[in-house]
Parts: structure tokens; C-alpha cells; sequence
């Protein structure tokens, strides 16, 4: 099985479902001679022709709402975002829009469409290149919330988010997108959207993560593994509609369960899993639920010793856990 | 393209239906057996013009709130309207979910219509780029008032369309006001029409009070758009004769007299006048006219109030094309 | 004290606030001489004259974005959205700027802004006239968000977010615009923006809730205590930043939580409330933290029966305690 | 308004500094010594001939990311800028926070500018809403590609200045590419310019290489909108001659020699052609001005070097204006 990087295994998905379905087109700023500002859409132009890998105007509100009409006509967009900190433009289309379409018609209008974006901190990208954004759209019934912690499951899950029905967030930890490699088989296969995965069984806690804080995660557990603490790794993978029965379920055999991610804490996407466990797993906590996750500041900074004060790496997780095991 | 006596009855008639329809829903309203209205009352000749140089059921619409005359040329019918007044659960727009005038029919190619005003303009693009793809001759109509112009979403869709020649016509039915704010609050132009010089593509003003001139100049620019010249931005102007929506008191902000002064071009004043001068229709065939709209209204009154509410189950779903139930 | 109602404590307090800074204006779609679809700014065009109560054009992202340049200039500008189903087009004036201006320009440029709503659902509005937008801004540092229960504070607390030097974003229970009434002195008072009150004391269950809910929840706390079960009711009033302290202390006493809204329920403002509980108090928590909100669906339906299935109210929320007593 | 030699001497003076500020940032860049840079070069003409028509340090401007050569006029210093590129503590824009290039002088009237393009256009135009209402004599301008004039949110800012007369100066930088994307992809006229038409005020395209006759054209405009005349759009045309960026190859999307052509425009050789030819400048004093520039260049390389990173607690705040800590 080849290896390759997460960045080659989304290209990958892509280019072999265009090549399934003629339906399936791609639309973004620069997704076209440039192949992509991060190169995820590299010789896709040429291969596909400027009809089915279009350079937008420069405006994401539209790039959305052209994919929602071409969608709701029959086609499969895929809409590319350049950075995840620049769909705000779009949200109304992706929220009043996209979202509520088949809810709002009993069924009669669907929007079957992909929208990919490059998400998360590390990079030296500031405020504006590092945003973490799923929490707005975990919050949004009608959407499905996707991200990808390795190569693996990037191509299986891109594939499903083609095929399925509904519009489907897909945000790619951009941080990972060369530094996270593994293995993917060249044929046919997907990686359903749902089910989470639990990608290190463990004894004595539980962690939640997903993207590049999963990569960071198994790292933390390794080190723990070392102290003689035995920790339950799950990749969440798809965040929405959440796969409660493995977290619960792993919650219950360890009685203890730490969420990671790199957004800001408050109202952040872990608040919701929290929540989750403090209702429906209440009888088998041996601990308070604990959260680590981006401070509540506006954006990360771009300055390497506030960036790094910023970003959760493996050693913050094992200290979390650390102090987990021992409560 | 020539307009022949019975194509004329035609447009005349739908233009009637429309409008001793929208009459009965204030009736409704004030009888407290409806809860909301807002009216298309002035607006039906741009509608029933516009809808007619369609092939309707195969063109594509994503019409907006007041575009009731519009919907009844497409199929949608009185018993449909009356349905959704009353958030009855066969009405085809929701089955009961969304408000009335929120329109959606599926068979004519008729998109799901929301709230937030200038949303439908993108997605208008979007098919107007779909159909391009596929090498089909279809167009889309897209209708918006004058105010929502003012969103930067309207302006990224006809953009759109301009860049990529599409075949999307983008009627601007001008009514003077946005609920209380008139035109020279929403733009520094005399006309929507004059904006297209800065989108680049052809603008053109028609009086939205004759349902002849509408057909006339729409016939043109959707053949245009069918043979591939591209969009066309089209202002229709007439004047808002009823209140904003059953909501709204227009006394605070307009006077009595000038709304008197504008009924006089109220649209079926117009039409009548013309075709009963011309001789195209008489005095008996429109007494005829008349008394069957009211039958029709009578029974969509009788049929809608007997009707039942959705089941309070069916508020559960489909959030995802998953669980669309088909009755 | 004369006896009001809220909208009429949300204009009173503008009013004074305009009266007392001439920096403060008013901007928004129809707030001139309309005096706003729901008036809350009636009388204020005739006082304060065009200039300071601008008729927008139908533009919510420009409403934000002009508003944030006048601020950055030292105006005070009081920004209305129509309704909050409307503000996802300022999403990104709002999260990319607003929020961000005071941290990313270390000081040197503050954004004294209030962004006010009317919000929330059970008022035959559907999915677009019904929404509950408040926790996709308590996920943004940089924000201040304040939902106000009743007259007395609505005015106290939007005089503060005026004289705030942050951006507030100021949300109204609009059902309750008129439904809701209490006493409210004539002068001078503010209340503070951060601090929780306890608006019903009780020993048995904690209950936090704000705006339309915590009217509800105090009658449902009334029919409990006719039933034996003393509950303590939190009005939280400032959703972000929080005022942890009180809450805490009341589920410390307690040992039980029940978080009210109506928006929906996953990742809404509640799984913060949740998630803080199941850190913070962990221990001295005698039950599961128990959320009753909206149902994950895209929106509040129209048709009567549905809308009832979606909205919280006394009786659900005294059933939820019930339960949550008997635990 | 005459340009005495002197006055062409400053400008050309600034536009040299900038160019060799620029030229030792790509050098930085390739020393590994900072991580990235966009860079003006190509665009001092235009930058300088607007920023020399102003009341610089009175008039007010919200810039955008290539305005190195415009924040030079207006007192921002090579330190400053090398600070900014290498994330030190003292930079004035953030204090490190943000990336470099996102400007912000307090003390200059320029207002802090982050990533997401346009969102500093409506901000251009609440400013010029409050200059308005307070009656002063100021203009803003503000500036921006003419890529980012295919978002809504420019469209919006536009329209608003139109309407309301506002003392505001639309500068359209034309560098002929957004990225990878030439500018008839982004609108279907033939130059920003032309987007005036359709919006209602006065647009005028200017040769962006000649930064005499963008300060004579800026000139006329800035005293029309200082007495009342209302806002203009100016497209300044030239061409991006290095990559978009620091992480751009621009060899997929254009040829070298376009790039090699379109060198013979360079702003720079433009005026030095002009100002030696007509005797404004001797070879002598030109020389002086090159080894000036070198000096100030290499001082604020070598200060920045010296100069500390923020110290780690300093990432957390100011979140609210209420933790504002001036050094
Ligand atoms: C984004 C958004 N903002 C505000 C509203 C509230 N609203 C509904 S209709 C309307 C006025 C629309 O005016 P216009 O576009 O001229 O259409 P008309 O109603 O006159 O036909 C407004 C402000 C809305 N529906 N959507
Ligand atoms: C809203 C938003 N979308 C995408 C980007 C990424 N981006 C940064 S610069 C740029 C191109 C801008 O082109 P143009 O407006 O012509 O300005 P230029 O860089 O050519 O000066 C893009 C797409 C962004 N910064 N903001
Ligand atoms: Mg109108
Ligand atoms: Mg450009």
C-alpha cells in the first residue's frame, strides 16, 4: 500500500470521484491552473478541463450559493474555501441555505455538495490563516461536520462527503496536510460518515479528539503509556451528527474523559461532548470532565512565543492526563 | 413571438386568479383565520409577463415572496395557496414548515424560496452554470425586490452570471419601497436597471405595470439567454399598493394620496383597459373571468379549512435526505 | 414606577442613551420614520432627526460594517437587525472584525458598538422569523452577549452596552416584547453587564435560563413548588463572558442543573453551561446536567402544531424538573 | 495643487524606500530570517500618488495588505516594518499578533487591517458616515485589488458611500491578478473603474505606474469629497511583478516573460526615467537617495534583529478594551 500525505489523499479522493461521476465539479478561488494555494487540487485543471475545476471570483458567499444552485439542479460541487477563516462571507448561505434546504421543502430540494477547507493553527498564520471553525456548523441541524485525522481516513471520508446527499462540511487539519502520512490503498473504498473511531484502546482514560489534536493525542498517549497510564484514544472524525454510543460507551469502561481541540474553549466544540457525558454518562464518572482547547482569545497569534502559548501540542495533553489519571 | 388574442386572455387570467386570490387572504386575515399575508397586489403583470416568456415547467425559477402570479402560471394553485396560509400539511412549499409565500414546486422547476432576501440570487447562478455544463437550453428566472439589491449577495450572483455568460434573467420587480424605505435609500441610481453597466451585462427598465411590455421585452432576453448570448438584469417597476405584509401599517411613511395616485396603474386597471378596448376580450367573457376565480378562490377557502394540520411528528423531520418520508 | 413593556424599556433606554451622547445613533433597515417593524425606535426620527436614525439599505453586512467604521471614528452606534435570522450576512463584520479589532490591534482600535436583535421563536414566525442565534456569539472572545428577561433589566442592561467600549451583541426575546411587562424606574439606573442574578431562590434544582425561558421557567418553578420541589432559578442575562461564579455556587447548593433554551440543543449556549457544571462542580453534583432546548431540527416550523412540538414551555420545563428532582 | 520639484523628489523618495524595504524582505525571506512576505513592489506609484493627496495624519485610511509604500507616507517607519516581519514585541500594528502587513498606525489615522478581503471597505464608509455627521473636512481612503471588488462586502461599502455622499475614496489597486486570477475572471467589465456606473458615483481609471497622474487625478478626487462632492472609485492600473507571496510560485499561471514585459512599467523606472529626464533629480542626488534608503534598511533590519519577541503572557490579552496595557 502506497504512503502518502493527507494533502495527496484528499487530491486523490477528488480526482478519482470526478472521475466516477461527471456530476462532480470543483469550485474555489485558484483551484484551477494554480491547482490550489496549498496545491490540494494539483492537475486536476488539466486532467478535467476549466469546466469542471472553475476559478471563482473572489468571493465566498458565492462560490456557496453557485454550488447550492448547481447542487439543487443535480450537479456534486465540491467547494473549495481557501483557509477555513474566510467562510464567514458564506455563512448565511451555508446556514439559512444549504442547511435548512431539505428540511425547509419536506424533502423536495437537497443539496448535495462538499465544502472543503483548510482549518487550524501552527502554521505561523496569525489570526486570519489559523481559525478553527467547526463549532459554528456542529451547531447546525441539516449539515454534516467531517474532519479527517490522517490520509487513510481523508480519502475514504472525502469520498463518502461526495456521495452523500447532504451538504457536508469537510475541514482538513492544514497543519497535518504534509506532516501527517500513512498508508491508502489505490482502489475503491470510503470511510462512511458517522462512526468514530477508536484508534487506541485504553483502561483509564478517555480522550476525544479529532484533526491534528488526535495526531497530537496518540503522541500524548504514548507518553503515558511510558508513566504506566493506560489511555482510550477516540478520533471523532465525524463531528456531526456525533457518534455518542463509542463515546459514551468508552466513557463508561473508563470513567474518565478529557476532549481536545485546538479551537477556543468557550462554546467550543468540546463544550457539546461535555455536555453529552455529563448527561448520559453521569453514573460512570470517576472525574470531572475535562476540556483542553485554545484559550478564549480572539485568533491565534502570529508571533512564534504567542503562537506556541496558544496552541495545545502533545505535552499539554499528557499533562492533562496526567492529572486525569491521578483525580 | 407573437402575441396572439388567447395567449393575451391567458396572461389576463392568471393575472386575475392571482389577484382576487391575494384579495381573499386580507379577507382571511381579517377574519383572524390566517395569521400572515404578504401580498403580491400590483405586482402580477411583471409576474405573469415574466412567467410567460418561459417555457414554463421546464425553465428553472427561484422566485422570491411576492411572486404569488408567478407561481400560479408555473401550476402552483389556489388550493396550494390557501394551504400554506393556513400551514396545512399537503401545501407543497413545506408540507406546513415554512410560512406562507415561502414557494416551492418541485414538479415546475420552482426552487425553495426563504426568508432572508437575495439568497435565491446565487442560487440562480449556480443552475444558470449547471445548465451551461450540460449543454441544455434552459434559462432561470430570478426575481428579487429593488431593496435586496442593496445585499452584496445579489451583486456576487449577477457577477457571476456576467463572468460566465450565463443564461440566468435577473428580475428586479421595483414596487418603490422596502417596507418603509424607498428606492433612493437603497441605491444612488435612478434604476436597478442602470446597474448592470457596472456588472456588465444588459440592463433594461420596463414598466411593471403592463403585462404586454413585461412579455415583450422578456421574451427577448430569454431567447437571448437560451441561444447562449448570456444574462440579462431586468427592472420592472410598479408600485406596492398594499401594506409591506399584514404586519405592516404603511401610514407612517406614505401618504394616503400618492398611494391613491398609484393605484391607477394598479396592473389589472391596465390590462383590462386594454384588452377590453382592443376588443380581445368583452364585457361577458370577463364577467365570466371573474366568476370563475371566485369559484376557484371559494374552493381553495373551503378545501384549505378542512384540510388537516401535519402530525405533530412530522415537525421531526427530514433534516437529512435520509428521512424524507413521502406521504 | 410606572409599569412597561420590555420593547417599551428597550426604546426608553435608547432614547436616554441618545439624549445623553451625541455620539450615539441609531442604524438599521426601517428604524426611521417606520420606527422599526417591532418599535422599538418609534419617536426617535421625529426626536432625533435622519442623521442619527439612518434608514439603511437592506444590507445587514454593511449595517455592521458602517457601524464599525463610526465606531472606530468614536461614534456609538446602536446597529438593529430586523430580526437575528438576518445577521448571518454581518457574520463576518461581526466574528472577523468587531471581535477581533481590540486584540489584534493591541488596544489601539476598540469597536463601542451594540448590535441589537429581536431573537427567538413560539410567534407563528418559521423557520426564518423564529431563530435563536446567541451561541454562535458566546463562542467569540472578543464579544459581549446579553439577553435581557424583563423590562428592568432590558433597560438597564442596554444602556451599559452602549456606554460599553466592546462590541455587545444585544439580544431580544421577542415574544416577550410586549408579553412581558414589569416596573422600571424613570431615571437613571444601568445594570451591570457580566453579573448572573438569582431570580428565584431554591434549594432543590438549579435552573439557568434567559430571555423568553426564564419567564417560563419561573412559572414552571412556581407549579413545582406547589408540588413540594424548591427550585432556584438563574437568569443568566450576559451569555459571554459568563458569570461562572454564580453559577456554580447555586449547583453547589443545589447538587442538581437544568439548562433552559430554546435554540437547538447540540452545540448550543447550554452545553457550555453543561460542560462548566461537569468540570467545575463536579462533585458536588447529584444528578446528570440535564438540558431541555429545541430539538436538533433547522428551525422553528410554522404550522401551529408543529411549532408547539418545537418550543419549550412551563410544562415541559416542569416535567424536566420533575424528573430531575426525583433523580 | 502644483507639483514642485520638491514635492516629486518626496514622492519618489518614498516609493525607493519602499521598493528597498520590499526587495530586503524577499531577501529576509530567503535567509530564513523571517517567514513571510507580501510584497507591494510594483505599486508604490499608485500608493504614493494617493497617500501624498491627503492630509496625511488628518485624513483618515483603512488600507489593505500590499500598502507598504502608502503606510511609509504616513509616517510608518522601515523599523516598524521589519519588527512586523519578524514578529517583535514593538511592531505598532498588533505588538506581534498579527502576520505582517496587516497594518494598523493609530497615531496616522490608519485603521488595523486584517486578512479577509473587502472587510475594510464598509469600515472606509462608517467612517466616512461619522466624518459627515460631525461636519468635519476629512475624506478616508481606502484601498484594495481588484480581485477583492468581486465580495458583496465591497459592494456594499460602495453603495453606501453613493447613496450618503460620503467623503470616501475607493482606490482600486490593479495589479491584474488575484493570486493566479486574472482580472476577467473576477467581472465582465474591463476595469474596476466601470463598476462606478452601476453604483452611482463618478469612477475614473488612472495609469498605476505613473505616480504623477495618480496624484493628479487623486488630487481632484480627495477635494471633491473634502467639500461635499461625494465618494469616487479610482482604478489604478499596474502589475504584480513578484508572486502573490512569500508561498507563491507564480510560474504555473503566467509566463516570464508577461512578468518580463510588464517590468518595463516598473513604477519605479518610470519616475526615475521621468525625474532625471525633465532635471528634477541629478544622477548625484539619486544615488544619495539609493544609500539612504540602504542605511534606514539595513538600521531597521539590524534593530529588528535586536529587538524582543512579546513576552508569552502578553498573547492573552487585550481580548476587551478593559485589559488594554500600554507598555
Ligand atoms: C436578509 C434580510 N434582511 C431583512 C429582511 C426583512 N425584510 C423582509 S422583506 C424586506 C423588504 C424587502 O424590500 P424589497 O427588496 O424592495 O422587496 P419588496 O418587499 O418591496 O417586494 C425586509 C427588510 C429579510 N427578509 N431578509
Ligand atoms: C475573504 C478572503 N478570501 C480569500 C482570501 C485569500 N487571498 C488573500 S489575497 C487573495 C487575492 C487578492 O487579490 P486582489 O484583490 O486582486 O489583490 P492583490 O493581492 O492582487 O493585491 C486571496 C484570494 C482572503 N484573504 N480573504
Ligand atoms: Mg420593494
Ligand atoms: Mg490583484
Amino acid at each position: 500500500m502506497p504512503e502518502m500525505t493527507l494533502i495527496d489523499a484528499v487530491r486523490m479522493a477528488m480526482d478519482e470521484e470526478m472521475a466516477r461521476d461527471p456530476n462532480v465539479f470543483i469550485v474555489g478561488e485558484d483551484v484551477g491552473v494554480r491547482g490550489g494555494v496549498f496545491r490540494a487540487t494539483v492537475g486536476l485543471f488539466d486532467k478535467y478541463g476549466p469546466e469542471r475545476v472553475i476559478d471563482s471570483p473572489l468571493a465566498e458567499l458565492s462560490i456557496v450559493g453557485v454550488g447550492i444552485g448547481a447542487a439543487l439542479y443535480g450537479m456534486r460541487p465540491i467547494c473549495e474555501i481557501q483557509f477555513a477563516d474566510f467562510i464567514y462571507p458564506a455563512f448565511n448561505q451555508i446556514v439559512s441555505e444549504a442547511a435548512k434546504m431539505c428540511y425547509r421543502s419536506n424533502g423536495d430540494w437537497t443539496v448535495p455538495m462538499v465544502i472543503r477547507a483548510p482549518y487550524g493553527g501552527g502554521i505561523g498564520g496569525g489570526l486570519y490563516h489559523s481559525q478553527s471553525v467547526e463549532a459554528f456548523f456542529t451547531h447546525v441541524p441539516g449539515l454534516k461536520v467531517v474532519i479527517p485525522s490522517n490520509p487513510y481516513d481523508a480519502k475514504g471520508l472525502l469520498k463518502s462527503a461526495v456521495r452523500d446527499p447532504n451538504p457536508v462540511m469537510f475541514f482538513e487539519p492544514k497543519k497535518g496536510y504534509r506532516l501527517i502520512r500513512g498508508e491508502v490503498p489505490e482502489g475503491e473504498y470510503t470511510v462512511p460518515i458517522g462512526p468514530a473511531q477508536v484508534t487506541r484502546a485504553g483502561a483509564d482514560v478517555s480522550v476525544f479528539a479529532y484533526g491534528m489534536m488526535h495526531h497530537y493525542t496518540l503522541q500524548a498517549a504514548e507518553k503515558l503509556a511510558a508513566e504506566g497510564v493506560d489511555v482510550e484514544v477516540v478520533d471523532l472524525r465525524t463531528l456531526y451528527p456525533v457518534d455518542r454510543e463509542t463515546i459514551l460507551a468508552s466513557v463508561r469502561k473508563t470513567g474518565k474523559a478529557l476532549i481536545v481541540h485546538e479551537d477556543n474553549l468557550t462554546g467550543g466544540y468540546g463544550a457539546e461532548i461535555a455536555a453529552t457525558i455529563a448527561e448520559h454518562a453521569f453514573q460512570d464518572l470517576d472525574a470531572p470532565v475535562r476540556r483542553l482547547a485554545g484559550p478564549d482569545v480572539p485568533g491565534v497569534p502570529f508571533s512564534h512565543p504567542l503562537q506556541d502559548w496558544f496552541m495545545p501540542n502533545p505535552d499539554k495533553i499528557a499533562a492533562a492526563l496526567r492529572e486525569l489519571a491521578a483525580f | 413571438m407573437e402575441v396572439t388574442a388567447e395567449l393575451k386572455r391567458d396572461m389576463f387570467w392568471h393575472m386575475l386568479l392571482s389577484r382576487r386570490l391575494d384579495e381573499r387572504a386580507w379577507v382571511l386575515h381579517r377574519q383572524g383565520k390566517i395569521a400572515f399575508h404578504i401580498s403580491g397586489i400590483g405586482q402580477e403583470a411583471a409576474q405573469v409577463g415574466a412567467a410567460f416568456a418561459l417555457r414554463r415547467g421546464e425553465d428553472w425559477v427561484t422566485p422570491y415572496y411576492r411572486d404569488l402570479a408567478l407561481m400560479l402560471c408555473l401550476g402552483y394553485t389556489p388550493r396550494d395557496f390557501v394551504l400554506s396560509l393556513m400551514g396545512k400539511r399537503e401545501e407543497p412549499n413545506s408540507g406546513g414548515r415554512q410560512m406562507p409565500s415561502h414557494w416551492s414546486l418541485r414538479s415546475a422547476n420552482a426552487v425553495s424560496h426563504s426568508a432572508p432576501v437575495a439568497t435565491q440570487a446565487p442560487h440562480a447562478a449556480g443552475i444558470g452554470l449547471a445548465i451551461k455544463m450540460r449543454k441544455e437550453d434552459k434559462v432561470v428566472l430570478t426575481t428579487i425586490g429593488e431593496g435586496s439589491t442593496s445585499q452584496g449577495e445579489w451583486y456576487e450572483a449577477v457577477n457571476w452570471a456576467a463572468i460566465h455568460a450565463l443564461p440566468v434573467i435577473f428580475l428586479v420587480e421595483n414596487n418603490q419601497y422596502a417596507i418603509s424605505v424607498p428606492t433612493d435609500k437603497q441605491m444612488a441610481v435612478k434604476s436597478a436597471a442602470d446597474k448592470a453597466c457596472g456588472l456588465g451585462l444588459d440592463g433594461r427598465m420596463v414598466d411593471g405595470t403592463d403585462v404586454f411590455a413585461v412579455y415583450a421585452v422578456m421574451s427577448e432576453v430569454v431567447a437571448k439567454a437560451r441561444s447562449g448570448g448570456g444574462p440579462s438584469l431586468i427592472e420592472a417597476r410598479m408600485y406596492r399598493i398594499t401594506p409591506h405584509s399584514s404586519d405592516d401599517d404603511d401610514r407612517s411613511y406614505r401618504t394616503r394620496e400618492e398611494v391613491e395616485e398609484n393605484k391607477k396603474r394598479d396592473p389589472i386597471l391596465v390590462a383590462r383597459t386594454q384588452l377590453l378596448e382592443s376588443g380581445v376580450l368583452s364585457a361577458r367573457e370577463l364577467e365570466e373571468m371573474e366568476s370563475r376565480a371566485k369559484a376557484m378562490v371559494d374552493d381553495a377557502v373551503a378545501y384549505a379549512e378542512k384540510a388537516p394540520y401535519p402530525a405533530v411528528e412530522e415537525a421531526a423531520y427530514p433534516v437529512y435526505v435520509e428521512e424524507v418520508r413521502r406521504a
